[in-house]
C-alpha cells in the first residue's frame, strides 16, 4: 500500500506538481523549438518519453550494477585484485555523468536505426524526433534524479527501486508532453494573434511558459494533501504514535567518525 | 440615361455611393461595447455588495484597480504606437474583476501591480483585446498571489485590527481546510463572510451572472459545466470522507466558486468557441476547482482553474471542431 | 410555425438550426404589382450568365437578330444557350464587368426592327389556363431538352442550367421536387409578386420539372411571412400533387441545404447536391420559365426584378429584357434618393455591391436593392473577443471566426481543419458579428488560399 | 586503493566504449537502410546540433528536404555560411554569376488615372477587396491595399498614392509579392541592365473600354511598336520584350515610350526616375 | 591494416582511447577530491552541532577556547507497523567525556518539498534544545520563513513531556508554536517532525550513551 | 569559403552579436534555472565558462583526428568530462554554492551552446582561435545570466548578492526568484533585446 502510494505521488509530482519543463527547466529547448504544431509536439513528447522510460532503465541498471559503492559488477571485478572488503568500497560514481550521456547518445541511436528499419510509418511520425532528443537535459535530468535517489541516500531502505526510478521517467516524459502540447496549442492560437513584433516567437513562448508555471503552481502540495488522503487513518495514527511497536534496531553508522569540526 | 448620368457625375450633388462585400446589413444594436457594458451593469451588485461588506477596503481596492488598468493599457498600448482603445470598457471590466478578487487588506501596491502586470503580460503582449490566451485579471492576480504570498496567502485576509466586521474573521475556505470549522450557509449566500472582496456574497454573483446569460453576453454552458462538476465532486467527497459540516452547498456558494465561473471562466476571449467546447472546459474549471481545495495547499483553486483550462483552451477549441451539415 | 401548413404535411420541422432573423424589410416592394418594362434601346448580354462553361456567340456584328432568337450556343453539358430579348441589329463585341466581378465579353444588341410586345409576355405567365393535364403529353427528356432549348437557368441567384437538374438518371433516382419560394433575403419580393400573380405558371412549371425527374412528391417551399402568396398558391395547387410546405421564417431558410434540412428532415451530404438524398431543388421564377419555356416553347428573354431599398425613389416589381442596364431600371423607379448609399445587385444578404449602372441584368439577377446610408451602417470593426455568436448563427454548423482569422493570418491548413469549404457564405455571420468584422469576405479569400494549396 | 579505482573506472570506460560502439557498429550494418547517398552527404555536411533552428525536426529532416524538396541550402544557424557552402556544392547550386531577377508591377495608374474608383468599406487587403467589383473601374490594375507590402520581408514595396511601386535598392528578388498579388501583376522579369522599360498596364481590354476605366491604360494603339522594336503586340496590349533588352537600345526604346499616347510606358530599375 | 579499420572496433579507437583516458582521469580527480566532499558532507551537520545543543553563544564560547565536542554518528531505524523510520542519532560528548547532548537528523515532506532538519536535545533528552533546518524548499516569502532564528527559537528549551502544538495566536500554553502566518502547513509539518523525532528517540538514547564511536566500529 | 574571422572577431562576436542567449537561444536551461541570484549566476557562468574553454581547446587540438559520424560522440565525451571535474571541483571548494545549483552543473552537459560552439568552431579552428571564440562565448552567456539574474535578485528580494539595495519598505516580488518569474524575466528581455536591434536598423513594432 505505501509503495503504492509512493508510486502514485512520484507519478504525480514528475507529471503535473514538479513538471519537468516548467518546474525544473529542463527541455525547454525542444519546449520552444517543436512547438509550433500540436502534431509535431505530439510527437516529440512520445519519443521523449519513450527514450527516457529507456535512459531511465539503463541508468539505474549501470548505478546499481556499477557505479555505487558494493555494486556488484564493479566489486566482482575489483575482487580479483583486492580483498572484498576493500572490493566493496571502490566508488565510480564520479563516472555517472559521462556514463549516462554516453549510454543515452548511443540508445538512441540504436533505437533510431531499429525503428527506421523495421517501423518505418512509425520512424516517419515519431523517429524524426529521436536525434533531437540527445541533448534534451529532461532525459539527463531523470537520470540524475534516479542516481541521487540510488547513490545519495542515507539509508539504504530509502533508495529507489527500478519501479520508482522508471515511474519518474514515464511521468517525467508525460509531463513534458503536456506542457509542450499545450503550449503548441497555444502557439497555434498566437499565430492567429497580433504579437508586437520583437515579442514573437520564443520571447512570447517564454512569457506564455511563464503563466503556465504560474498556473501549475495551483498544484503545489497535491502531493501532501493526496498522501494525508490515500494513507488509512490508522496508520497515520501509528506513524505519530509515541511508542514504537517494535524495538529500535541498533546499527553501527557506516559513516567514519569524525571528532569536532576542525580536525 | 440622362438622368443616371447626372447623378453619377462627380462632384454634384447627387448621392455618394460605396460598394463593400456582402452582406450589407448588420445587426448593429448588438456591439462589443455592448457586451462590456452588460459585464458591467452585471458587475453592479456584487460592487455594490462589496462595498456594503467591505466599506472603505472595497473602495480603495476598485480605485486602485480601474484606474491602475485603464492607465496601464493606455501606457502599452501607446508604447505600440497603436490608437488607445479605453472606450471599449474592456479594461475597465478586467481592473474591476481585479479588484473584487482582492483581499480587502492588500495594500495599494498589490492591485496597482497586479493591474500592471494583467494589462502588459496578460493582455497587450498578446496583442490586446480578443487575442489573448489567459484571463487577463486572473494573470494580474496570480502574479501577485505568488509576487505578494504573505499578502494574498489565505491568512492574509484577516486582519484583527479590520474596521469591518467580515474583514477580522477567518475566510470560510480557509477556516474549512485550517480548522475544520464549517460556515454557515446563509452567511455565504448572502456574503457576510470574510474573503476576495467580490467573491463573498452568492446571491449578488448568481443576479450578475444571470443577467449576463439571459443578455446571451456570456454562454451559459461555461457556468452550467462548472457548478455542475462542483456539485458532483463535492458531492462524492461528502460520501467518501463524511463531510464534517461541509456540505456540497458551501463549495458551492463558498470561495469564489460563483463569481469566477458566472463572470471570470465566461470570458470569450479565453473560453472555447463552440457550445460543446465551453462546456468541457466548464467542467474542468470545477474539477480542477476541486482538486486544489481538497488536495492542494490552497485553501482556493478557481483562479489557477481558469488559468490551467484558459492553457488548454486551444486544444479544446482544436478537438471540437463541430461537423459541419451534412458531415457524417 | 405556419399559417396554413400542418405539421402532416411534410417530414421536417419547418426549419433548420442556427441562423437568424433579420428584418426582412420587404414592405418597399411588396405592394408593387409587376409591372412591364417597354423595350430598352439596347440590351447586353454576357456571355457567361449561369455556372458552367460560358457560351460560344453564333452572330456576327452587324447581323440582325429577331425577338426571342439565339445568340449564343451552350456548348457544354453544363452551360446554357443565350436568346436575344429583342430584334434588333449585334454590334461589334464588347467586354461587361457583371456586378460579380466577372469581366466578360458580351454581345450587345440594338433594338430595332419589328418588336414582341414584352407586355404580351407577361400576360401570358400571369394566365390562370395553363393547363395541367397535357403535362403527362411530355416525355421526361423531353422536357429536359426542352429546357435546354430554352436556356433556362437557376431564376433564384445561383444560375445553375436547369436542364441538368431535371436530367431524368438512373444513377441518381429523385424522390422529391422543391420549388424554393422562400426569398429569405430581405427586401427582395420577385419571388413574392410572382408566386402571388403567376401561381399557375409556377405550379405547371413544376409539375414538368417532376415529371422529368419522376418525383414522387412536389412541394412549393414558402416562408410564412408570404400569406397572401401561400394563398395563391394554394387555390393553383388544388387538384393536383403539389402540396404547399409552410416554413419559418428565418434567413437562410431559402438556401439549398437549409430548406431540404427543414421540410425533408435530410442532411445533404458535405460537398453534395441534394440529388444526392434523392432530391431536386429549383426556384418559383425558374419554374414559370420552365412552363413557358416547354409548354410555349419560349426561351428564356425576361424575368422578374425587384427594384427595392430606401434608397431609390419608387420602388417597384418589374418584368425586364435580360441585357439592359440596371441604370435604366433605377431610372424608371425614379432614380436614387440623395441618401442612397450601396447599389447591389440582388439582396443585400448575399448581393454584390457594385457601382457601374451599365451593368446589365443577368439570368441571376433577381433583384436591385438600394441601401441608404442608414441601412448599410456599419460600426468600426473591432477585436474578435471570440463570443461565438457567429458560431450560434452558422447555418452549416461552422466557426466562422476561425475560418475568417485562419485566412487574415494566411493558414490554410487550419482553414480546412475547420471546414472552410462548407461555407456557403449566406452572411449570418457577418450579420451578428459584434465586433463588425468581414467574416465573410475572409472566409472567401481563405477559399481561394486554399485552393491554391490544393493546386500545389 | 587509488590506482584500483583508478583502474577499475578505466577498465569500466573501456568496456563501455567497446560494448557500445561494437553494438552500434553492428546496428549500423544490420539496420541499414537505402537512402540517397546525396542526403548522407548533406547530412555529414551539416553540424549536427539536432537544434531544430532550420525550421525542420532536426538536421537528417532538414537533409532530406535540401535533396529532395530544393530547400534553401542557407538555413544551418549553427553551420553557418561555411556550411552553406559545403552544401551547395553537393546539391550543385549555382549561388553566384546570375542575372537579377526582380518583381515588375505591370500597373502605372496612381489615383487620379483611375477612373470609377468607388469608396469600398471592406476589409483593406488586395485579395479581399479583388472579390467585391466596382472597388476601381479597371478589373486589372492595381488595387494600392498593399498585400504585397505585407508580404515583402525586405521593406521593398510600397504603395505610393495608390500604385505598388518597388525599391530596387531593397529588394533581393524573393518574389513574395508576386505570389501575394491577387492581380497577378507582379512578374519576376531578368533584369539584364539596372533599369529596362517596361509596359505599366495589364489591361487586356480594348481601347474604347480601357479608355472608359483609366487614362494611363494601353489602348493597343501600336504607337510604341512601329517605332521601336524593343515593344510588341500581344493581342490588345504592348509589351516589352525585357528578355532581350539591352542597353544599346535605350533610346530606341525612349522613342517609343515617348510616343505612346497614354504615357504608359516607363523605365524600371535602379536609378530609373 | 584495412581489415581492422573496417571493423567497427578500428573505425572507433579515437572514442575507445579517449574513453579510457578520461576515465582514468576523472577517477584521478575522485581521488584527490573525492575525501574532501565527503568532508563537505559530513561538516555541514556537524558543524550545527554544537550549536544546535548548547545554543549559538556557548558554542561561539566553546569554539573560542578551542574546544570542540566529540561527535558520535548512529543510524537508528524505528518499526512502525508495516514503515521502518531510519533516524540519525548523533551524540556529542564534551572533550571530557560527560554527555553534551542528542542531535537527530530527520526529514519529511513538507510543503513543497522534503524538508531536512536537526533536532537537538539535551544529555536526558528531556528538553528540546534547538532546531536547525538543513534543507528545505518552501515558498519564499511564506514557508521559508521556518528558517529564521525567531521561529526557531520557540522550540528551544522547551520541555519534551508534552508535544508541540502549532497555534494561530498564542495563549500562552505549554510548548505552543505560533503559526507563520500564511505558512500554517509548513509550520506544522516542522512542528510534526520534531515531535515524532523526540517521541521517536527519546526513549532509545541511553542505549546508547556507551558508544562512543570507538565501541561500535 | 568566405573570410574565416580572426581570434579578436570571434571574442567580440559571441559577447553580444551573437550573444548565445539573446541571439542564438542556446542553453536556456541553467539561464532559467540558477538566474534567482547573483551568485549561482555567476558560478554557472565560471563553470560553463571553464568547461567551453577546455573543450574547445581539446576539440581543437583533435581536429584532425576527428571522424565525421564520430564526433559528436567524442564532443560529449569531453564535455562529460570536464564537466565531471568541474562539478567536483565545486562540491570540494564551494559545498554550499554545489547543493544550490543541483543538477544544473551536470546538465551544461546538454548544454547546447558547447556542442555548438565545439561544432562550429573548435573543429575547425586552431586551439588559439578556439580558445578566444569560447571566452567571448562565455562571456556573453556570462552576461546574459548575469543580466537576468540582476534583476530577479533585485526585484525578487530587493538586493544584489545578498545586500540590501532597494529600501527596506520594497516588497520583494517574490514571484521572481520562483520558476515562473524566470520564465517572464527572460522574455521579456529577450522582447526588449528584439526590440532594441528592431529600433537600430530601422525597424518599426
Amino acid at each position: 500500500m505505501n509503495y503504492l502510494i509512493d508510486i502514485v505521488l512520484i507519478a504525480l509530482s514528475a507529471a503535473v506538481i514538479n513538471n519537468f519543463v516548467l518546474y525544473y527547466f529542463v527541455g525547454i529547448c525542444p519546449f520552444i523549438g517543436v512547438s509550433r504544431r500540436v502534431d509535431m509536439a505530439v510527437g516529440m513528447g512520445c519519443a521523449v518519453t519513450f527514450v527516457i522510460s529507456i535512459a531511465a532503465f539503463l541508468s539505474w541498471t549501470i548505478t546499481t550494477m556499477v557505479l555505487i559503492p558494493g555494486a556488484p559488477i564493479s566489486s566482482f571485478i575489483a575482487g580479483f585484485f583486492v580483498s572484498k572488503e576493500a572490493a566493496a568500497t571502490v566508488d565510480l560514481t564520479v563516472l555517472s555523468y559521462i556514463v549516462y550521456i554516453f549510454s543515452i547518445s548511443s540508445s538512441v541511436q540504436f533505437v533510431e536505426m531499429y525503428v527506421r528499419k523495421f517501423f518505418p510509418a512509425l520512424y516517419k511520425s515519431f523517429g524524426v524526433f529521436l536525434p533531437l532528443i540527445t541533448t534534451n537535459c529532461a532525459i539527463l535530468f531523470a537520470c540524475l534524479t534516479i542516481m541521487s535517489n540510488v547513490a545519495g541516500v542515507e539509508n539504504p531502505a530509502d533508495a529507489w527501486d527500478l519501479g520508482r526510478s522508471l515511474t519518474l521517467a514515464l511521468f517525467g516524459g508525460i509531463g513534458f508532453t503536456l506542457a509542450i502540447v499545450i503550449m503548441s496549442g497555444i502557439r497555434e492560437d498566437l499565430d492567429l494573434c497580433d504579437v508586437p513584433e520583437p515579442f514573437k516567437g520564443a520571447a512570447i513562448t517564454l512569457v506564455v511558459g511563464g503563466i503556465l508555471a504560474l498556473a501549475f503552481m495551483g498544484f503545489t502540495g497535491v502531493d501532501s494533501g493526496l498522501r494525508k488522503a490515500m494513507t488509512p487513518a490508522e496508520e497515520v495514527a501509528m506513524e505519530m504514535s509515541v511508542e514504537p511497536i517494535q524495538t529500535a534496531m541498533i546499527e553501527p553508522n557506516l559513516q567514519q567518525q569524525i571528532r569536532g569540526i576542525n580536525d | 440615361m440622362s438622368k443616371i448620368s447626372e447623378i453619377e457625375g462627380a462632384g454634384h450633388e447627387g448621392p455618394t455611393l460605396n460598394v463593400a462585400p456582402s452582406p450589407h446589413v448588420s445587426d448593429i444594436t448588438f456591439t462589443t461595447k455592448r457586451m462590456m457594458t452588460d459585464v458591467l451593469i452585471a458587475l453592479v451588485p456584487l460592487v455594490a455588495m462589496s462595498v456594503f461588506v467591505f466599506r472603505g477596503y472595497a473602495v480603495k481596492q476598485l480605485v486602485v484597480c480601474v484606474v491602475a488598468c485603464l492607465a496601464s493599457e493606455a501606457l502599452f498600448v501607446s508604447m505600440r504606437g497603436r490608437k488607445i482603445t479605453l472606450t471599449d470598457c474592456s479594461a475597465a471590466v478586467t481592473g474591476i474583476i481585479l479588484a473584487l478578487s482582492l483581499p480587502g487588506t492588500a495594500p495599494w501596491y498589490v492591485g496597482a501591480l497586479a493591474s500592471f502586470v494583467a494589462m502588459g503580460i496578460g493582455k497587450i503582449i498578446f496583442g490586446g483585446l480578443g487575442m489573448n490566451i489567459f484571463n487577463p485579471a486572473m494573470v494580474g492576480r496570480a502574479f501577485v498571489m505568488i509576487a505578494f504570498a504573505s499578502l494574498m496567502g489565505a491568512g492574509a485576509y484577516e486582519n484583527p485590527a479590520g474596521v469591518v466586521d467580515a474583514i477580522s474573521q477567518a475566510t470560510p475556505l480557509n477556516a474549512f481546510k485550517g480548522s475544520g470549522v464549517a460556515t454557515s450557509v446563509f452567511d455565504l449566500f448572502f456574503g457576510f463572510t470574510n474573503g476576495s472582496i467580490g467573491e463573498t456574497s452568492a446571491l449578488a454573483a448568481l443576479i450578475g451572472g444571470i443577467f449576463l446569460c439571459v443578455r446571451r453576453t456570456a454562454s451559459w454552458e461555461i457556468p452550467v459545466g462548472v457548478l455542475s462538476c462542483v456539485a458532483v465532486l463535492a458531492g462524492l467527497a461528502d460520501l467518501s470522507a463524511g463531510a464534517g459540516g461541509y456540505v456540497l452547498l458551501h463549495h458551492l456558494f463558498g470561495g469564489a466558486l460563483l463569481f469566477g465561473a458566472f463572470f471570470i471562466a465566461t470570458d470569450p476571449v479565453t473560453s472555447p468557441l463552440t457550445p460543446r467546447g465551453k462546456f468541457i472546459f466548464g467542467a474542468g474549471v470545477g474539477a480542477l476547482v476541486m482538486i486544489i481545495r481538497l488536495f492542494s495547499g490552497y485553501p482556493e483553486g478557481v483562479m489557477f482553474a481558469i488559468l490551467l483550462m484558459n492553457a488548454v483552451t486551444p486544444l479544446i477549441n482544436r478537438w471540437t471542431i463541430p461537423h459541419p451539415m451534412g458531415d457524417a | 410555425m405556419g399559417f396554413f401548413g400542418s405539421k402532416e404535411e411534410f417530414p421536417g420541422k419547418g426549419s433548420f438550426p442556427h441562423g437568424i432573423h433579420p428584418p426582412d424589410n420587404k414592405f418597399y416592394s411588396a405592394g408593387a404589382a409587376v409591372e412591364v418594362l417597354p423595350n430598352p434601346d439596347k440590351v447586353v448580354l454576357p456571355l457567361l450568365q449561369h455556372i458552367g462553361a460560358p457560351c460560344e456567340p453564333v452572330v456576327k456584328p452587324k447581323q440582325v437578330v429577331a425577338c426571342g432568337e439565339m445568340v449564343g450556343k451552350g456548348q457544354a453539358f453544363v452551360s446554357a444557350a443565350l436568346h436575344s430579348p429583342v430584334a434588333g441589329k449585334v454590334k461589334k463585341n464588347t467586354v461587361v464587368t457583371l456586378a460579380n466581378g466577372r469581366h466578360l465579353p458580351a454581345i450587345e444588341i440594338k433594338t430595332d426592327g419589328d418588336q414582341v410586345d414584352p407586355k404580351d409576355l407577361w400576360k401570358e405567365m400571369t394566365a390562370t389556363d395553363w393547363s395541367f393535364s397535357t403535362v403527362s403529353d411530355y416525355a421526361p427528356d423531353e422536357i429536359s431538352k426542352l429546357i435546354h432549348a430554352a436556356g433556362i437557368v437557376g431564376l433564384g441567384g445561383a444560375a445553375f442550367p436547369t436542364h441538368v437538374k431535371v436530367m431524368p438518371s438512373d444513377k441518381q433516382l429523385i424522390d422529391t421536387l422543391l420549388v424554393n419560394g422562400c426569398e429569405c433575403e430581405p427586401y427582395l419580393t420577385c419571388d413574392y409578386r410572382l408566386m402571388k400573380e403567376a401561381p399557375y405558371a409556377i405550379v405547371a412549371g413544376a409539375l414538368l420539372a417532376g415529371r422529368a425527374v419522376s418525383a414522387k412528391e412536389i412541394f412549393i417551399c414558402v416562408e410564412d411571412n408570404k400569406p397572401e402568396a401561400i394563398e395563391a398558391l394554394e387555390r393553383a395547387t388544388q387538384d393536383t400533387v403539389v402540396k404547399v410546405a409552410v416554413v419559418e421564417t428565418k434567413y437562410p431558410q431559402g438556401s439549398e441545404k437549409q430548406l431540404v434540412k427543414a421540410v425533408l428532415d435530410l442532411e445533404v451530404p458535405l460537398g453534395g447536391l441534394p440529388s444526392a438524398v434523392g432530391v431536386a431543388m429549383s426556384n418559383v421564377g425558374t419554374m414559370a420559365a420552365v412552363a413557358r419555356g416547354v409548354m410555349k416553347k419560349g426561351p428564356l428573354t425576361h424575368r422578374v426584378v425587384s427594384v427595392t431599398g430606401g434608397g431609390i425613389a419608387n420602388p417597384k416589381n418589374l418584368f425586364v429584357p435580360i441585357g439592359i442596364t440596371m441604370g435604366e431600371l433605377i431610372d424608371y423607379c425614379g432614380g436614387l434618393t440623395q441618401d442612397a448609399a450601396r447599389i447591389i445587385a440582388g439582396g443585400p444578404m448575399m448581393g454584390f455591391a457594385f457601382s457601374d449602372l451599365n451593368t446589365p441584368v443577368t439570368k441571376g439577377t433577381s433583384g436591385i436593392t438600394i441601401l441608404t446610408h442608414a441601412e448599410a451602417a456599419r460600426g468600426e470593426e473591432t477585436s474578435c473577443v471570440r463570443c461565438g455568436r457567429c458560431v450560434d448563427a452558422c447555418p452549416m454548423n461552422l466557426v466562422p471566426t476561425r475560418l475568417a482569422m485562419a485566412a487574415r493570418y494566411q493558414n490554410p491548413e487550419l482553414a480546412r481543419q475547420y471546414n472552410i469549404n462548407a461555407c456557403f457564405e449566406c452572411g449570418s455571420c457577418t450579420y451578428v458579428c459584434p465586433a463588425n468584422i468581414k467574416l465573410v469576405q475572409l472566409i472567401r479569400t481563405g477559399k481561394a488560399q486554399v485552393a491554391a494549396t490544393m493546386k500545389k | 586503493m587509488i590506482e584500483i579505482t583508478i583502474g577499475i573506472a578505466a577498465v569500466t570506460m573501456l568496456g563501455m566504449a567497446v560494448i557500445m560502439s561494437y553494438i552500434l557498429g553492428w546496428a549500423s550494418k544490420k539496420f541499414h537502410v537505402e537512402v540517397d547517398e546525396r542526403v548522407e552527404a548533406v547530412l555529414e555536411a551539416l553540424p549536427g546540433a539536432n537544434c531544430g533552428g532550420c525550421g525542420y525536426l532536426g538536421c537528417s529532416e532538414y537533409a532530406v528536404a535540401v535533396v529532395a524538396d530544393n530547400a534553401p541550402v542557407n538555413q544551418c544557424p549553427v553551420g553557418g555560411e561555411g556550411c552553406a557552402n559545403e552544401v551547395a556544392d553537393i546539391m550543385g547550386v549555382d549561388v553566384g554569376d546570375s542575372v537579377p531577377n526582380r518583381p515588375v508591377v505591370h500597373c502605372g495608374a496612381h489615383f487620379e488615372a483611375r477612373q470609377g474608383r468607388t469608396e469600398y468599406r471592406g476589409e483593406m487587403r488586395c485579395a479581399a477587396a479583388n472579390l467585391v467589383a466596382g472597388v476601381q473601374g479597371c478589373t486589372f490594375g492595381c488595387l494600392g491595399f498593399g498585400d504585397c507590402v505585407s508580404a515583402c520581408d525586405y521593406d521593398a514595396i510600397h504603395i505610393e498614392d495608390g500604385l505598388a511601386v518597388v525599391d530596387y535598392d531593397k529588394c533581393i528578388g524573393c518574389g513574395a509579392c508576386v505570389k501575394a498579388c491577387p492581380r497577378v501583376i507582379i512578374s519576376m522579369t531578368d533584369f539584364h541592365e539596372d533599369k529596362i522599360p517596361s509596359v505599366l498596364c495589364s489591361n487586356l481590354d480594348k481601347g474604347k473600354d480601357v479608355n472608359t476605366v483609366c487614362t494611363k491604360g494601353c489602348i493597343g494603339c501600336k504607337a510604341c511598336v512601329k517605332v521601336s522594336d524593343v515593344f510588341a503586340m500581344d493581342k490588345d496590349i504592348a509589351v516589352a520584350n525585357t528578355d532581350a533588352y539591352r542597353v544599346e537600345q535605350e533610346e530606341s526604346a525612349v522613342e517609343g515610350l515617348e510616343k505612346c499616347p497614354k504615357d504608359c510606358i516607363g523605365f524600371i530599375g535602379k536609378n530609373a526616375d | 591494416m584495412n581489415a581492422i579499420q573496417r571493423t567497427n572496433l578500428g573505425q572507433a579507437w579515437l572514442v575507445l582511447l579517449l574513453a579510457l583516458l578520461f576515465g582514468m582521469s576523472l577517477a584521478g580527480v575522485q581521488a584527490a577530491l573525492g575525501p574532501k566532499i565527503e568532508e563537505n558532507k559530513l561538516k555541514e551537520t556537524l558543524e550545527k552541532v554544537p550549536v544546535v545543543i548548547l545554543g549559538q553563544q556557548a558554542a561561539d564560547e566553546l569554539n573560542a577556547k578551542g574546544e570542540t565536542l566529540v561527535i558520535t554518528p548512529n543510524t537508528v531505524a524505528v518499526e512502525k507497523g508495516p514503515v521502518t523510520k531510519y533516524y540519525t542519532l548523533y551524540k556529542a560528548d564534551f572533550k571530557d567525556g560527560t554527555l553534551a547532548g542528542w542531535v537527530v537528523k530527520t526529514k519529511g515532506q513538507g510543503y513543497a518539498d522534503k524538508i531536512e532538519l536537526l533536532v537537538g536535545m539535551d544529555a536526558d533528552a528531556a528538553k528540546v534544545t534547538g532546531l536547525f533546518i538543513l534543507d528545505q524548499k518552501e515558498t519564499p516569502g511564506l514557508g521559508n520563513k521556518i528558517v529564521e532564528d525567531a521561529w526557531r527559537a520557540q522550540y528551544s528549551n522547551k520541555e519534551t513531556t508534552t508535544p508541540f502544538k502549532v497555534v494561530k495566536l498564542a495563549t500562552g500554553g505549554v510548548n505552543e508554536i505560533d503559526a507563520i502566518s500564511g505558512a500554517t502547513i509548513s509550520s506544522k509539518a516542522v512542528t510534526k517532525f520534531v515531535n515524532q523525532a523526540v517521541s521517536d528517540l527519546k526513549p532509545r538514547v541511553a542505549q546508547f550513551k556507551d558508544s562512543d564511536g570507538k565501541g561500535v566500529q | 569559403m568566405a573570410d574565416q574571422p580572426t581570434a579578436t572577431e570571434r571574442f567580440l562576436q559571441g559577447i553580444l552579436p551573437e550573444n548565445p542567449v539573446y541571439r542564438q537561444l542556446l542553453g536556456l536551461c541553467p539561464t532559467l534555472a540558477v538566474t534567482n541570484g547573483m551568485q549561482p549566476a555567476i558560478t554557472m557562468a565560471c563553470s560553463v565558462a571553464f568547461v567551453l574553454i577546455c573543450a574547445n581547446v581539446v576539440i581543437s587540438l583533435l581536429r584532425n583526428l576527428l571522424k565525421p559520424h564520430l564526433r559528436i560522440v567524442i564532443f560529449t565525451l569531453t564535455i562529460a568530462t570536464f564537466v565531471t571535474i568541474a562539478d567536483r571541483v565545486l562540491a570540494a571548494y564551494l559545498y554550499q554554492m554545489s547543493k544550490t545549483l543541483g543538477p544544473y552543473i551536470p546538465l551544461i552537459i546538454v548544454n547546447c551552446l558547447i556542442i555548438c560552439r565545439c561544432e562550429v568552431c573548435a573543429s575547425k579552428q586552431s586551439p588559439f582561435i578556439a580558445a578566444s571564440d569560447a571566452l567571448g562565448q562565455s562571456l556573453g552567456f556570462g552576461l546574459a545570466l548575469v543580466s537576468i539574474a540582476a534583476v530577479r535578485e533585485l526585484l525578487g528580494t530587493g538586493g544584489l548578492f545578498g545586500y540590501q539595495l532597494l529600501p527596506a519598505a520594497w516588497p520583494d516580488w517574490v514571484i521572481m526568484v520562483l520558476p515562473p518569474g524566470a520564465f517572464i524575466t527572460l522574455g521579456l528581455l529577450l522582447g526588449l533585446v528584439n526590440w532594441y536591434s528592431a529600433r537600430k536598423s530601422g525597424g518599426s513594432i
